[in-house]
């Protein structure tokens, strides 16, 4: 077999992941709104009808709270259900479902339930979609104890975390930038599953810990270029796992660097970012050299206008203003 | 059955009634008392209904039910003890103490829980039974639920889906007539349970849920259906709840009368006129469960505080045991 | 007697006021006869009773507002004789209450509030603390005028190379300030002092060191110390403590001994029970607690034992000083440079090794004719080397 | 024994007793107590340390002669010789 990389696409890396989990155990099936017939409303699911039928790629009537339910009951029964939430902005139809039951069955049986359940659900603005469709509220669910977030930026994470989050015996909910689907990129022929315990170093610096996950990794890659030409070294650590958060590595490079810059797609109030900072500022306060920074999207319902959408989200243009600000006055280093 | 075992299996409908309706009056009193606390919704006038059907189901099948699951649990063989050990946040009750009068577990009888969410509970049963039948396996998923929970949205999904994929869940709606305060005519615009389920192209069929005897054979041949058809079936058992919804309601929504004319119907008088059980035998039978009632109050009192460093353990599953379960590779 | 108490009704339920008694001292009553009618937030409720018996006597009028788990009224159970006494049934106290330190509810103390001063990133207060660097003399390049760690760095680097102490001699030498500090303010300090003819006793040692290999050679601090621990058994108030509770004799003569560490500091540990020990034990002790506090392997009881302080000032070149007493102890003796000095022996004037002897002591435990009578015996014992 | 082994000797002494001395401050006329703040307990450490590694024993009335670095050197030098003839 050849060995040498295959040019792919990130959506055609999650189709694989579910082809291959399939065909690896026969317990595990796909549930979701369109999955089936149509393909997926993101193509992810494109042929994977054919490929092994309708038994184990259902469609779903549009019931977010019944099919979500259904999978945890699935998943208590004996399967390995693989949902699909269209997009995060209908999961709020299927919040009591994953609240109520799946991140809290285990601990309030007193350990006599488990939900092997994994939820997919596509996240983010970015697609000129309006408030509604642009949500980016994985940092809800982030606060939830008994579930797992994960959240796969590369090529390598969209092919290797369902493996293993099929694996865990506790619900995870993975969500995927729907900006990412097209990013194309190269993937090792045999790629396979991937951790999600731990956060990932992108890119080694010495100034600044740009931490960030999702679609916004490549936004900070780009602004620690820009950053690069001013002599600024930027550290940009991708977190892949929201809940529980690898704080040994972004505490390690906060350490090292004194400066931290958090990029998140989510309200800045009560956000992903906000808890980040706060354990940052709990546990390497007296390393701090300047004031932890976040950048967030505005604080606004995503408005529909491309040039209103892009001013609400977070830019690289943005994330390099973050980090000058940190910086000591420019002087000869 | 022959008229001896006929005999024999009133006694034992008699005595799982007793048992119920023990237990939820000596709750009433220790929750008066203040030993249970938070939220306590008894199931008193309702008796007939989880006897009944329990008697229809086996060992392997499933129950989903709500949080007035007391009669539920017992019925379907969660020890008394460990249920009120539970009413009192033990960590010797069935869900460790930590889920309490509503939120009853019971693994090895497949009891997935009472559910404070009304109607949270219609789409885990209804997702219990797809596993059943992805996975081929001849089983029924019997999910308990009030008149109530039909106004809920989850209700219509759940009725939907399971009818759809042909899924072997058997819905029982216990219609008592009220939603908390509110009566069903108030509630839905159309009451006519059946007539709804059918709507969605499952079999329906309604059953007096005061009377014991009559509730189990409509529960046999439901079960019967859902386990040889492997699709759904809905039973609607008219039931009357004699005490308030819960501990603290005025029950101005209801006059006295209403109450009183029900009582006359006390599931224990339509199975002793049924089968002709004395009050000699009554007395006996009731001796025994009041005993088995005061040795869970001991039982139940005697148990201990979870210690608070065990917090967070079963939040997740513990490293070791679950660590990654191997699926087939 | 049983006692019929106001129920619980609900989670949130304090309290209700009794509407109406619906039985009266008497009636019987039976398990679930409703016995009364009680008004709550949410309406009239009808209160059953769980116990067979007669209605002995209500305690509760209608109209009052009641706790939940108050005696409404005492039930006879039927065996009972009339009268009978109070057989109280107290309801099951609720759990005990969590524990302050409920893991869950983490909590961390808030930092304590920044003065108004310039603006120090906390990096770069730690490092100006390790490398001896005044803030105040440092110009802040980091943002908004801010000092950071490399400011810091740059001052130092500017500096004189001060010499690197160990972190723990300063958070030490501040804990000394504050100590010498208090005792200076609370403790009433009386001073007295003398001069000592040492020639007898340097001869006696001179000779003494002739005959001695010379690790074993002999110091003239020892003869302080033993000189000390005879005076105390002979004025013993002026050994001992001053606690809330007025003087405290000590127990035995620990002589704390003023050690310079190398790099400044002063410790004074305790040598313990000199008087029981000969000079040459002394001797070895105290160059053992030297290099031992030197080398900051101290065991805490010697940090803590000592009954009175003696500092050797004539070490550093001092002729005499008044020493500020180590709480809570009473006294500090204060032992000066031997220099030559005029000194009148029978009627003649020779020159003889004199030194000056000081002693403070704290007025509360110590007056002056001990103070006086302490320092005669501490000049008599030096006359007398050999019998130290 | 030449002179600069003494030499050795006498900085080795010293930087037992108070490590941080460096030798390159040690000239020829620094006065070694008033330099490096030794009291009588050094003093006696650092005649003791004479006397282990160059088996000279000082007596108490020589302490003086050891005053500097010169003298301490030019004073053993001569206790040494001593023994030698």
């Amino acid at each position: 077999m050849s060995a040498s990389p295959v040019r792919t696409t990130y959506r055609e890396a999650v189709r694989e992941a579910i082809r291959d989990a399939m065909r690896r155990d026969p317990r595990v099936f796909l549930m979701g709104e369109d999955v089936g017939k149509y393909g997926g409303a993101y193509a992810v699911s494109k042929g994977l009808l054919a490929e092994f039928g309708p038994e184990r790629i259902r469609d779903t009537p549009l019931s977010e709270s019944a099919f979500v339910g259904a999978g945890i009951g699935a998943a208590i029964g004996g399967t390995r259900p693989i949902v699909e939430v269209m997009t995060v902005n209908f999961s709020l139809l299927a919040l009591d479902q994953i609240v109520n039951n799946a991140a809290t069955l285990r601990h309030m049986s007193g350990g006599q339930v488990s939900v092997p359940l994994v939820i997919r659900m596509a996240t983010g603005a970015g697609r000129q979609l309006a408030a509604q469709h642009a949500h980016s509220l994985e940092g809800w669910l982030a606060h939830i104890p008994g579930i797992r977030i994960v959240a796969p930026a590369t090529l390598e994470d969209a092919r290797g975390m369902l493996w293993t989050a099929l694996e865990d015996p506790d619900p995870v909910l993975v969500f995927e930038h729907q900006t990412l689907y097209n990013m194309e990129g190269e993937l090792a022929p045999d790629a396979g599953a991937v951790d999600i315990d731990r956060a990932a170093i992108r890119r080694a610096g010495s100034d600044v810990s740009l931490i960030t996950y999702g679609a916004s990794l490549f936004k900070a890659l780009t602004a620690a270029d820009t950053l690069a030409t001013e002599g600024v070294q930027c550290e940009v650590i991708d977190l892949r796992t929201l809940r529980p958060l690898d704080m040994n590595t972004l505490l390690e490079s906060v350490r090292k660097t004194r400066r931290v810059v958090v990029v998140d797609e989510g309200w800045r109030s009560g956000s992903l970012s906000a808890e980040i900072v706060t354990r940052i500022a709990e546990s390497a306060f007296y390393d701090l050299d300047a004031p932890p920074a976040r950048v967030c999207s505005a604080e606004v319902p995503i408005p529909y206008p491309k040039h209103l959408e892009d001013a609400a989200v977070p830019q690289p243009h943005a994330i390099v203003a973050a980090v000058r600000a940190l910086m000591p006055a420019p002087v000869a280093r | 059955m022959t008229p001896q075992t006929e005999i024999d299996h009133f006694h034992y409908l008699l005595r799982e009634m007793l048992r119920i309706r023990r237990f939820e009056e000596k709750c009433a009193e220790l929750y008066s008392a203040g030993h249970i606390r938070g939220f306590l919704h008894l199931y008193i006038g309702e008796e007939a209904v989880a006897v009944g059907v329990m008697q229809a189901l086996s060992l392997d099948d499933a129950i989903v039910a709500t949080y007035r699951e007391h009669g539920h649990a017992l019925a379907r063989g969660i020890r008394a003890d460990a249920l009120m050990a539970e009413m009192f946040g033990k960590q010797e009750g069935c869900s460790r103490g930590r889920g309490g009068s509503m939120h009853v577990f019971d693994a090895a009888t497949r009891f997935y829980g009472g559910n404070a969410i009304v109607a949270g509970g219609l789409p885990v049963a209804v997702g219990l039974a797809l596993a059943d039948k992805y996975l081929a396996r001849q089983r029924v998923t019997a999910c308990f639920f009030g008149d109530g929970a039909v106004a809920e949205g989850e209700f219509h999904e759940s009725m939907n889906l399971a009818a759809l994929w042909q899924l072997p869940v058997l819905f029982i709606c216990e219609n008592n007539l009220y939603a908390m305060g509110t009566r069903i005519e108030r509630a839905l615009a159309q009451p006519d349970l059946p007539a709804k389920a059918r709507t969605y192209g499952m079999v329906a069929e309604t059953v007096d849920g005061m009377d014991v005897i009559a509730v189990e054979q409509a529960a046999r041949i439901a079960v019967a259906h859902v386990k040889f058809t492997a699709t759904p079936y809905f039973l609607e058992a008219r039931t009357y709840r004699f005490r308030a919804h819960s501990m603290f309601d005025a029950e101005l929504y209801r006059d006295k009368a209403e109450v009183e004319e029900w009582k006359k119907r006390d599931p224990f008088a339509v199975l002793r006129r049924h089968s002709g059980i004395g009050d000699v035998d009554f007395g006996s039978l009731d001796a025994a469960v009041l005993s088995e009632i005061a040795a869970a109050v001991a039982f139940a009192e005697s148990g201990t505080w979870e210690p608070i460093d065990q917090l967070t353990r079963d939040v997740y599953t513990p490293p070791q045991d679950g660590n990654r379960e191997r699926l087939a590779s | 007697m049983i006692e019929f108490r106001m129920p619980t009704l609900g989670a949130d339920m304090e309290a209700g006021t009794l509407v109406e008694w619906l039985k009266k001292p008497g009636d019987a009553v039976a398990r679930g006869d409703i016995v009364a009618v009680v008004d709550t937030e949410k309406g009239a409720i009808e209160i059953e009773v769980f116990d067979a018996g007669v209605i002995e006597r209500l305690v509760v009028e209608p109209g009052q507002k009641t706790p939940v788990g108050t005696v409404l009224a005492l039930i006879r159970s039927p065996e009972e004789p009339t009268g009978a006494t109070l057989k109280a049934v107290p309801p099951l106290p609720p759990p005990a209450a969590a524990p302050e330190r409920a893991i869950a509810a983490s909590s961390t103390a808030p930092p304590p509030a920044a003065a108004a001063r310039a603006r120090v990133s906390p990096a770069a207060r730690k490092a100006a603390e390790q490398l001896h660097v005044n803030l105040e003399a440092v110009e802040g390049r980091g943002p908004g005028g801010s000092i950071t760690v490399a400011d810091v760095e740059r001052a130092a680097s500017l500096a004189k190379p001060a010499a690197a102490t160990p972190d723990r001699l300063s958070g030490m030498r501040a804990a000394m300030a504050a100590a010498m500090a208090h005792a200076k303010r609370e403790i009433p300090h009386l001073y007295v002092s003398t001069t000592v003819d040492l020639t007898p006793s340097l001869m006696w040692l001179k000779d003494e060191n002739q005959r001695r290999p010379v690790t074993e050679r002999l110091l003239p601090v020892v003869m302080f110390i033993k000189a000390v621990a005879r005076a105390c058994t002979e004025v013993p108030a002026v050994n001992g403590f001053w606690t809330d509770h007025g003087s405290v004799q000590g127990t035995g003569v620990h002589v704390g001994c003023a050690i310079a560490l190398r790099g400044g500091g002063l410790v004074a540990p305790a040598l313990h029970d000199v008087p029981q020990k000969n000079l040459d034990t002394v001797a070895r002790e105290f160059a053992d607690l030297v290099t031992r506090t030197r080398a900051g392997t101290l065991r805490s009881s010697e940090m803590s034992d000592a009954t009175i302080t003696l500092t050797n000032l004539g070490d550093l070149g001092v002729e005499s000083a008044y020493a500020i007493i180590y709480p809570p102890q009473v006294a500090i003796v204060g032992v000066g440079r031997i220099v030559e000095r005029p000194w009148v022996v029978d009627g003649r004037i020779e020159p003889r090794s004199v030194i000056t002897v000081s002693m403070s002591a704290d007025h509360r435990a110590v007056d002056g004719r001990s103070a006086g009578s302490f320092l005669t015996a501490f000049d008599r014992a030096l006359q007398a080397p050999d019998k130290l | 024994m030449t002179r600069d082994e003494i030499r050795n000797a006498v900085i080795q002494a010293l930087t037992n007793i108070a490590p941080e001395i460096d030798p390159q401050d040690l000239q020829p006329d620094t006065v070694l107590r008033q330099e490096f703040d030794l009291d009588s307990m050094d003093f006696l450490n650092f005649v003791i340390g004479l006397h282990d590694t160059l088996g000279v024993d000082v007596p108490e009335s020589d302490y003086v002669k050891l005053a500097t670095m010169k003298g301490a050197v030019q004073y053993l030098e001569s206790k040494l010789n001593d023994r030698l003839e």
